[in-house]
């Protein structure tokens, strides 16, 4: 009775797509070598030349003999490391998961159709969309918010607050209340900072924590996974156990040891999450990779006499890919949520301009300032369920009848 | 015996009004079941007669998607509404079941009139053990306590045919093979020692063998218990074993009722004939089926139902409402307008399948 | 252990030195903006007349308690509330403030100091000397008694306590340098005398002669086991369950992370005092008291909104909020604690380039000068703060006052913004780099800015708001800029202000000088230097010593000063000065030489002066007793609530 | 036989697993500095003593003069004979802060694993009863937005409009309350609820699909015909199967909120509890009780696994311990 369903996207043999021959270079990996590497290399000249003063690409000015060029062009930006691992995972996001849609459109528009009958799927992802982009362009355009310490406790616009709690109001002043501005459409901190900018500069680590643990996670998850399934016997046996040994940690109490000790700047956090995350994915792929591997189409491959690493790069990780994704999207919440709770517990450098700082700075001021703690708490919120509304819709576009949460 | 108590009956007793023998025990009239989806109303059983008598087997065949499984499931009123709806008037022992509560049907179901499904493996549940399933039936419509229920759950299972019943009355279902799970599963829809048993297609998933010591069974308890049967199933090599009436059934709608021997000897309707010329020890020439597909249920064409897939059809075929019953042969109704006035019912007549049929039916029986 | 004086609250006032210094580590720093107490000229901080609604600090000034009235009635707890839990409440090894202030509750200490800072005798009799502070007697009281089985609390249990715990190699024990070299005889059964190393007019003064009272009983077997750990781990000790009738209350329970409950001590000793100050007669005034630790600090101050707790410390911008609140009454406390920039001389500061502007007393002043001390209280302190000029506050009886001092970063009376900058350009005149003005810009000899690394506690909302601030004003009146960085301040305390003492030689002034006993805080000369670079710090506020001046040898005695991270060379004569006032015989010529001392400090900056914070600390009006002065709660046993 | 086998296989796992991690905490602990000990130095010298032997007695106090393999056969004994040594940071042994801190999480930590026991696959089954329907949507709904709102923020939020603005619910915790009381009862409610929040979701989401796919089950049919009432059907046929994939997400579910979100519960309502203990712990280094508290988590992890694992076993007959 099972009604039927056009090929899977599972299924989809990624040689036929991506140009077939063992030794030709997919356009996917052209691609990524042309955008990709210069980024990592400019990552790896900011690491090992630029001093910690210097801006990157000031000093890349230099280099070159084209500082006036740059200075024309306004290219004076200063990137840290996490920024460049940021644009490369963009660029590794852009070329693997973007653009094998558009080249399969024929399935991308199946998946658009069933994953557009899921309502809040379809918001979640306009918003995500917007955190994405605001991530990313925003600080072009909206400068790091600047402290004031006169402009402290502005309330958002058609807010008001007790005259009590400002030094001096932007605003109109009313029965004794400060009355929110335009200028400050969604308030200021204790130190006059705006509210609007913080959130905007906040989705750029958002997005950061979001891409580059995730790639760390996939990175690890899948090979580990893969390789397990794929030695099999007592390789996979130790291998598994010690997956088992990385998911018993006490994730958050070593995070915060860890973190204590080495200190815990953005980069540090992505760090440690990517290393001890990816227990879960790993299991996961393994699990998907053993259940594709008995798949004809492999099995037929294998019979034909295809190398181990060949079946596992052409076939299982093209085939498991979508699985993969899905439990990818869903694990993003829980580093949101970790670096959020970790922010709180005043763990974590305070400079970075995270939702979760913001939340941690502003929950002294709660009961007179709530916007503070409100906007980067819903914008968090937000983000988390958009994320998870997300995972199950692609959860159920992928398979229909799949289940919620991955197994055991 | 045991299963010979009658104490549960009591209860529908009460609200019996006829009981008098020229009723028959099942009678079905007009029964329309349609589910709400999100194409639209489906529907799937469409306006259709049929009965059965006290110790009868009546047969529906058809394809799968035809509606026959729902039009078993109807009669108790087994279809989730919503987004189910059944109409028309179900008459057990003269009672309409239509008009009984949900608190009056449960207690008929499983006790007056049994089911018993199609996958016995997955018409178990694997988390309880076959004895814990078995005695829920018995508590369910007979307070009795659990040794005594259990101790009748036992006999039950011997009497179905399962070795070593009392040892393996606490065993789950998994740890039984597919016959086996069937036998207990009809075990379960003795408890109630019922009036009436609809299965529907109970030997299906089992393999041939099986299939043919089920089917054993079930005579054997027809006779022992004068139940009547509503089977239901897509072979034709079942029905003309165990079989007393067969009605046919194409997209929610009865093609063709008749006597066992009758419909084989002279299948009426070019959809019966269709079918048994897939039955490949009848040198049927469509072993692959029948060509074409089942017309969409939510939209079902005018005329008859059948016409798409009908060498025969005409014009006149796809106009109005599926042509009504007509009576060719006692007790023989088959839904075809060539059997009408002004048409040559022998167009569709098949010499060549009624000739194959007559001697070797016979033989079979 | 802590010499508590007073015993309330969780605020600084009266604290001791060991305490306080519990207070360096981890993220305890913060909040030590304030300012004087609001009797001084509120707002002189209106000077930039920036037209804000500024706090007109009109904090509630509750009478103190007249000690000579009759007994009030006994009812109810006295509730407080803290943000921190303690490590131990063994008063042998304690050394934070808010623990002091538990055990406070049940144990006495010798003495404390009223509001007129004068010596009150709690446990002792009497504390004098008659020979201009070589010998210093203490007499007991004769009605002191610890729960059985040990007796009465005598000179014995004092003078034991203190040879063989805190002057014995066995123990470590916090207060074990207050006795290096001080000679304790038992000179009769409630007698004893003590010898410091130098004669000293203000001994009490120095917090050296206040012990908890130990009984002998109890330290004797550890001490014969040579047992510290076991001292540490003592029961007893744990749940002060021998202080008798030596306390206020009794220690009903310790709640680790909880708090600390107690019932009345219906035998305390002060009300045999009844004839001198009636109002101890029946004291203490509340049947249980109870200091509950509540971390969160918007917890903690609902707490007071709500009325659950009878006090609560407040941080600077929600103190307006409660002095407007009728339902609070706000104390300001002032605090020995200041604000201060810390500026890295030795060799790894100034990291902006080659040389090191800091050692220049000309930038010093220019930092000081371009910080704008009012703004910064405004806006940062809320009001609840005053300027800081040298290394005293207002308050204190050994402050100069402000004529001979040069007011930096006061921009009504001082020196401020351009004036900044001559100073910086005078700075430059004396250095060989070749920094530079470029328009409003200092630039180095690389044609950059000068960009400095400033750490801030990452823990302390203040200090984050303070970097900032700072920044904006020195690019604003100096142009250089800073880099921030938030840190741990264990971190900060471990690789970047203490290294491995080296001790060596320099040459300060064409003078030899050696560093014979060096400290992690002060290793050696500027060329000693811990692992990390680092330039400025918020990250640690220090104690300035107002009841005896004397102490600050520990900062600015060059290389003999125990404690000098940053790496600082007085440039006037410290080590003469600060002779004198060793050697003062009355306190006329010990302030004379105090004022000389901190005249100096004024102008050479050797810490960038910002501010004296205020305690803001919020009661139940129905509680009388808090005050806003330093000595708050040196009569807590007389507290007590209105009906 | 095989119950008991795979039991002392498990259990020998979790040791080495427990021991794994401690000794990684024991080491990263060794390699931090200790604040107490530059505390002890900086004092010394602001006092005018000397701070090398200031450090050397702090280091003895805390037993960190011996070499590190020492103090690490020392831990390990510890370990085994159950004295886990001394807490610098709360004056009192290892041991009896746990329990302490046990003590007090208990009191909401229980309540809260119940309540999500019960609530949450309820109204997963009455979601899936009502699949698409308001009812549905507004359950689905509520289970999201639990999940999805951190914790702590909700849990501040709250507190500010019931505690501080309504005044519904106290604002501090009392230790002094008698644990079975209204009082507690009523103190206990915020922090619960949140945890009840956020927790049921996961529960929720599971139940739910998994009981979508058992409530259109045959056996569900089966049952139907023999005569069994609607909710005797949810409650043996739906409930029973669902609790077998249930079981295996819901202690990983409990475990995760546990270990994560009760200590920040216990921070934003003042609770003295095992979450503050540890942090504390942490941020002091107080080595003992940072390892104790790391054994004890590590420990009520992997009994959580083995729970999980021993309840999936049982819960699914069709799984025996041979296979595992």
């Amino acid at each position: 009775m099972a009604t039927q369903k056009p090929t899977k996207f599972d299924q989809v043999d990624w040689d036929n797509l991506t140009g077939s021959g063992r030794f030709k270079i997919s356009i996917n990996m052209k691609l990524l070598l042309v955008t990709g590497v210069p980024v990592l290399l400019l990552g790896l000249y900011d690491h090992f030349l630029v001093g910690d003063r210097e801006a990157t690409f000031v000093r890349l000015g230099e280099d070159l003999g084209l500082s006036s060029q740059f200075e024309a062009l306004g290219l004076d930006f200063n990137p840290t490391s996490v920024d460049i691992l940021f644009v490369f995972t963009i660029f590794l996001f852009l070329w693997y998961l973007v653009l094998p849609l558009y080249q399969n459109m024929r399935m991308t528009k199946y998946y658009w159709k069933e994953f557009k009958r899921n309502r809040p799927a379809v918001i979640s992802l306009i918003w995500l969309t917007i955190i994405f982009v605001g991530g990313v362009l925003g600080p072009f355009f909206v400068a790091m918010p600047e402290q004031d310490l006169f402009a402290a406790y502005q309330p958002p616009v058609f807010g008001s607050i007790d005259q009590v709690h400002v030094n001096q109001c932007v605003g109109e002043i009313s029965d004794g209340r400060c009355q929110g501005t335009w200028e400050y459409p969604l308030g200021t901190t204790r130190g006059g900072q705006d509210v609007l900018a913080m959130v905007i500069h906040g989705m750029t680590v958002t997005m950061q924590i979001a891409f580059i643990t995730t790639m760390i996670v996939a990175a690890i998850g899948i090979t580990f996974g893969t390789v397990s399934a794929y030695a099999g016997g007592w390789v996979d046996e130790i291998m598994m156990r010690f997956v088992d040994i990385v998911l018993s940690f006490p994730t958050l109490l070593f995070f915060l040891l860890i973190l204590y000790i080495y200190g815990a700047g953005l980069g540090m956090f992505i760090l440690v999450f990517g290393l001890f995350g990816w227990g879960a994915t790993a299991r996961y792929v393994r699990s998907k990779a053993l259940s594709v591997s008995e798949e004809e189409f492999v099995k037929a491959t294998k019979i034909s006499g295809a190398g181990t690493y060949r079946i596992v790069r052409r076939h299982v990780v093209p085939n498991t890919a979508s699985s993969i994704i899905t439990q990818l999207t869903l694990i993003i919440p829980g580093f949101l949520l970790a670096e959020a709770q970790l922010a709180f517990l005043g763990i974590g450098d305070t400079a970075v301009p995270t939702w979760g700082q913001a939340i941690s700075s502003g929950r002294n001021a709660i009961d007179f300032a709530p916007w503070i703690v409100l906007v980067p708490g819903m914008a968090l919120f937000l983000t988390i369920l958009a994320f998870n509304f997300l995972g199950d819709a692609i959860l159920d576009a992928l398979n229909p009848e799949a289940e919620a949460e991955s197994e055991k | 015996m045991a299963i010979e108590h009658d104490a549960a009956e009591t209860i529908f007793d009460e609200n019996d009004v006829v009981t008098t023998d020229d009723v028959p025990l099942l009678e079905v009239e007009g029964l329309t079941t349609s589910f709400k989806t999100e194409a639209g109303r489906l529907v799937a059983v469409d306006d259709i007669d049929f009965t059965v008598d006290s110790g009868e087997t009546v047969c529906i065949v058809g394809e799968s998607g035809s509606g026959k499984t729902v039009a078993t499931e109807s009669v108790t009123q087994l279809i989730k509404q919503p987004p189910g709806t059944i109409g028309g008037t179900v008459r057990f022992k003269g009672q309409d079941l239509m008009d009984l509560t949900e608190k009056q049907l449960r207690s008929i179901r499983g006790n007056e009139i049994a089911h018993i499904f199609q996958n016995p493996q997955e018409a178990m549940n694997h988390c309880y053990t076959v004895g814990w399933q078995i005695t829920e039936a018995i508590q369910i419509h007979e307070d009795v306590s659990k040794k005594v229920a259990r101790a009748r759950g036992v006999d039950l299972l011997d009497r179905v045919g399962i070795d070593n019943a009392s040892a393996r009355f606490d065993d789950y279902p998994h740890e039984f093979s597919g016959g086996q799970k069937q036998r207990i599963m009809i075990a379960m829809a003795l408890v109630g020692n019922p009036d009436l048993l609809l299965a529907d297609e109970p030997t299906t998933a089992l393999d041939v063998t099986v299939q043919a010591q089920i089917l054993r069974l079930l005579n054997d308890l027809q006779e022992e218990f004068g139940m009547g049967i509503l089977f239901v199933t897509h072979d034709l090599g079942v029905v003309a074993e165990i079989a007393d009436r067969v009605i046919v059934m194409y997209s929610g709608k009865i093609m063709e009722s008749a006597d066992v021997f009758e419909i084989f000897e002279r299948p009426a309707h070019p959809y019966t004939q269709a079918l048994m010329k897939c039955l490949p020890e009848r040198g049927g020439d469509q072993r692959g089926g029948i060509p074409g597909r089942l017309p969409n249920p939510t939209n079902p064409p005018d005329g008859c139902r059948f016409a798409a897939r009908c060498e025969h059809a005409t014009e006149d075929c796809e106009v109005g409402e599926q042509p009504p019953q007509i009576e060719i042969a006692p007790d023989h109704h088959v839904s075809c307008i060539y059997y009408g006035e002004g048409y040559d019912s022998s167009v569709v007549r098949d010499a060549e399948l009624e000739a194959a049929n007559a001697p070797e039916t016979e033989a079979n029986r | 252990m802590p010499r508590r004086i007073s015993s309330k609250g969780n605020h600084a006032s009266g604290i001791n030195r060991r305490e306080w210094l519990g207070m360096l580590g981890v993220g305890s720093t913060m909040a030590l903006a304030g300012c004087l107490g609001g009797d001084d000229d509120d707002d002189d901080g209106d000077g930039d007349d920036d037209g804000e609604d500024a706090p007109e600090a009109g904090a509630d000034e509750p009478d103190p308690l007249d000690l000579s009235q009759d007994p009030p009635e006994v009812s109810g707890e006295y509730h407080a509330t803290q943000a921190s839990s303690f490590d131990t409440i063994n008063p042998i090894y304690n050394t934070e403030a808010g623990a002091g202030t538990a055990i406070g509750y049940a144990l006495d200490q010798g003495y404390t100091f009223d509001f007129d800072n004068e010596v009150v005798p709690l446990l002792f009799e009497d504390i004098y000397t008659e020979d201009e502070g070589e010998t210093w007697v203490i007499e007991f009281r004769d009605n002191l008694e610890f729960s059985d089985p040990y007796g009465q609390y005598t000179a014995e249990d004092y003078v034991y306590y203190v040879q063989e715990i805190h002057q014995s190699d066995t123990f470590p024990s916090a207060n074990s340098p207050d006795w290096a070299g001080v000679e304790i005889e038992q000179t009769g059964e409630l007698e004893a005398v003590a010898t410091p190393p130098n004669p000293n007019i203000i001994w009490p003064e120095t917090f050296a002669p206040l012990e908890y009272p130990i009984p002998k009983e109890l330290l004797e077997p550890y001490v014969d086991a040579e047992d510290s750990e076991g001292l540490q781990q003592d029961e007893e000790l744990l749940d002060l369950s021998f202080n008798g009738n030596l306390g206020p209350y009794n220690l009903e329970e310790w709640i680790r992370d909880g708090g600390t409950q107690y019932s009345r001590n219906d035998e305390y000793y002060l009300r045999d005092l009844a004839d001198e100050y009636p109002m101890f007669g029946e004291a203490p005034y509340f049947e249980t008291a109870q200091i509950e630790i509540i971390e969160e600090e918007s917890s903690r101050i609902a707490a007071i909104e709500t009325g659950e707790t009878d006090n609560v410390p407040l941080p600077p911008d929600r103190g307006e909020q409660f002095i407007e609140d009728e339902d609070t009454m706000v104390v300001l406390e002032p605090t020995p604690f200041n604000t201060i920039l810390s500026v890295n001389m030795r060799d790894n500061g100034w990291t902006a380039g080659p040389g090191n502007l800091f050692r220049v007393k000309e930038f010093r002043q220019a930092l000081a000068a371009a910080i704008d001390k009012f703004e910064y209280i405004e806006g940062i302190a809320n009001g609840f703060a005053d300027p800081h000029y040298t290394w005293q506050p207002e308050f204190s009886e050994w402050f100069p006052g402000t004529d001979d001092l040069t007011l930096w970063g006061n921009p009504e009376e001082g020196v401020y913004g351009e004036e900044a900058r001559d100073l910086v350009e005078e700075a430059l005149d004396q250095i060989d780099e070749d920094y530079s003005y470029d328009g409003d810009v200092l630039v180095g000899p690389d044609d950059n800015q000068v960009e400095l690394e400033i750490y801030y506690n990452a823990a302390s909302d203040t200090q984050e708001l303070a970097v900032d601030f700072y920044n904006n004003q020195l690019e604003q009146n100096i142009g250089i800029t800073l880099d921030t960085n938030a840190i741990d301040g264990t971190t900060f305390s471990e690789n970047y202000w203490s290294a491995d003492p080296e001790g060596g030689t320099d040459t300060i002034d064409g003078e030899e000088v050696e560093w014979d006993a060096p400290t992690p805080n002060n290793p050696g000369p500027r060329s000693v230097t811990p692992d990390e670079e680092w330039d400025m710090a918020t990250i640690f506020g220090l104690n300035t010593y107002p009841r005896n001046p004397l102490t600050n040898d520990v900062f600015f005695e060059g290389p003999n000063s125990s404690y000098n991270p940053v790496g600082y060379y007085p440039e006037f004569d410290a080590e003469g000065i600060i002779q004198n006032m060793r050697n003062a015989g009355t306190r006329d010529e010990l302030r004379d030489a105090a004022a000389e001392l901190f005249a100096n400090l004024n102008e050479e900056q050797p810490y960038i002066m910002i501010s004296f914070g205020d305690d803001i600390e919020a009661y139940n009006p129905a509680v009388r007793g808090p005050v806003p002065e330093f000595s708050n709660g040196w009569d807590f046993p007389a507290w007590h609530k209105d009906e | 036989m095989g119950l008991a086998r795979y039991v002392a296989a498990r259990t020998i796992w979790a040791a080495l697993v427990s021991f794994i991690i401690v000794t990684v905490t024991f080491l990263l602990l060794a390699l931090a500095p200790n604040p107490s000990i530059s505390q002890a130095a900086t004092q010394a010298a602001l006092e005018g003593g000397d701070p090398a032997t200031a450090v050397e007695q702090q280091e003895q106090l805390r037993g960190l003069d011996q070499p590190l393999y020492v103090r690490y056969m020392d831990f390990v004994q510890g370990v085994y004979t159950l004295e886990w040594g001394w807490s610098q940071n709360r004056a009192q042994p290892v041991t009896e802060a746990l329990w302490q801190g046990i003590y007090y999480t208990a009191q909401y930590s229980i309540p809260w694993t119940i309540l999500t026991l019960i609530i949450g696959p309820l109204v997963g089954l009455y979601s899936a009863a009502n699949m698409y329907s308001w009812k549905d949507h507004l359950a689905t709904g509520f289970a999201f937005f639990g999940w999805a709102i951190p914790n702590f923020f909700f849990g501040i939020i709250l507190l500010v409009i019931f505690g501080v603005w309504l005044q519904w619910f106290p604002i501090q915790y009392d230790t002094s309350v008698p644990v079975f009381s209204l009082a507690n009862a009523h103190q206990l409610f915020l922090p619960v609820f949140v945890l009840v929040t956020g927790s049921i979701g996961a529960v929720m989401r599971v139940s739910r699909n998994e009981s979508a796919e058992f409530q259109n089950a045959d056996f569900m049919k089966t049952a139907k015909a023999k005569g069994v009432s609607p909710t005797r059907a949810y409650a043996y046929h739906v409930m029973r199967p669902t609790m077998v994939p249930l079981s295996t997400t819901i202690v990983s579910q409990l475990l995760v909120i546990f270990l994560g979100s009760s200590l920040l519960i216990e921070i934003v309502f003042g609770i003295p509890g095992l979450g503050r203990v540890t942090f504390d712990a942490l941020i002091n280094q107080d080595t003992n009780l940072v390892l104790g508290a790391t054994l004890l988590f590590t420990f009520i992890a992997v009994i959580g696994n083995l729970i999980e694992d021993l309840v999936f076993t049982i819960m699914d007959p069709r799984i025996s311990f041979d296979d595992r």
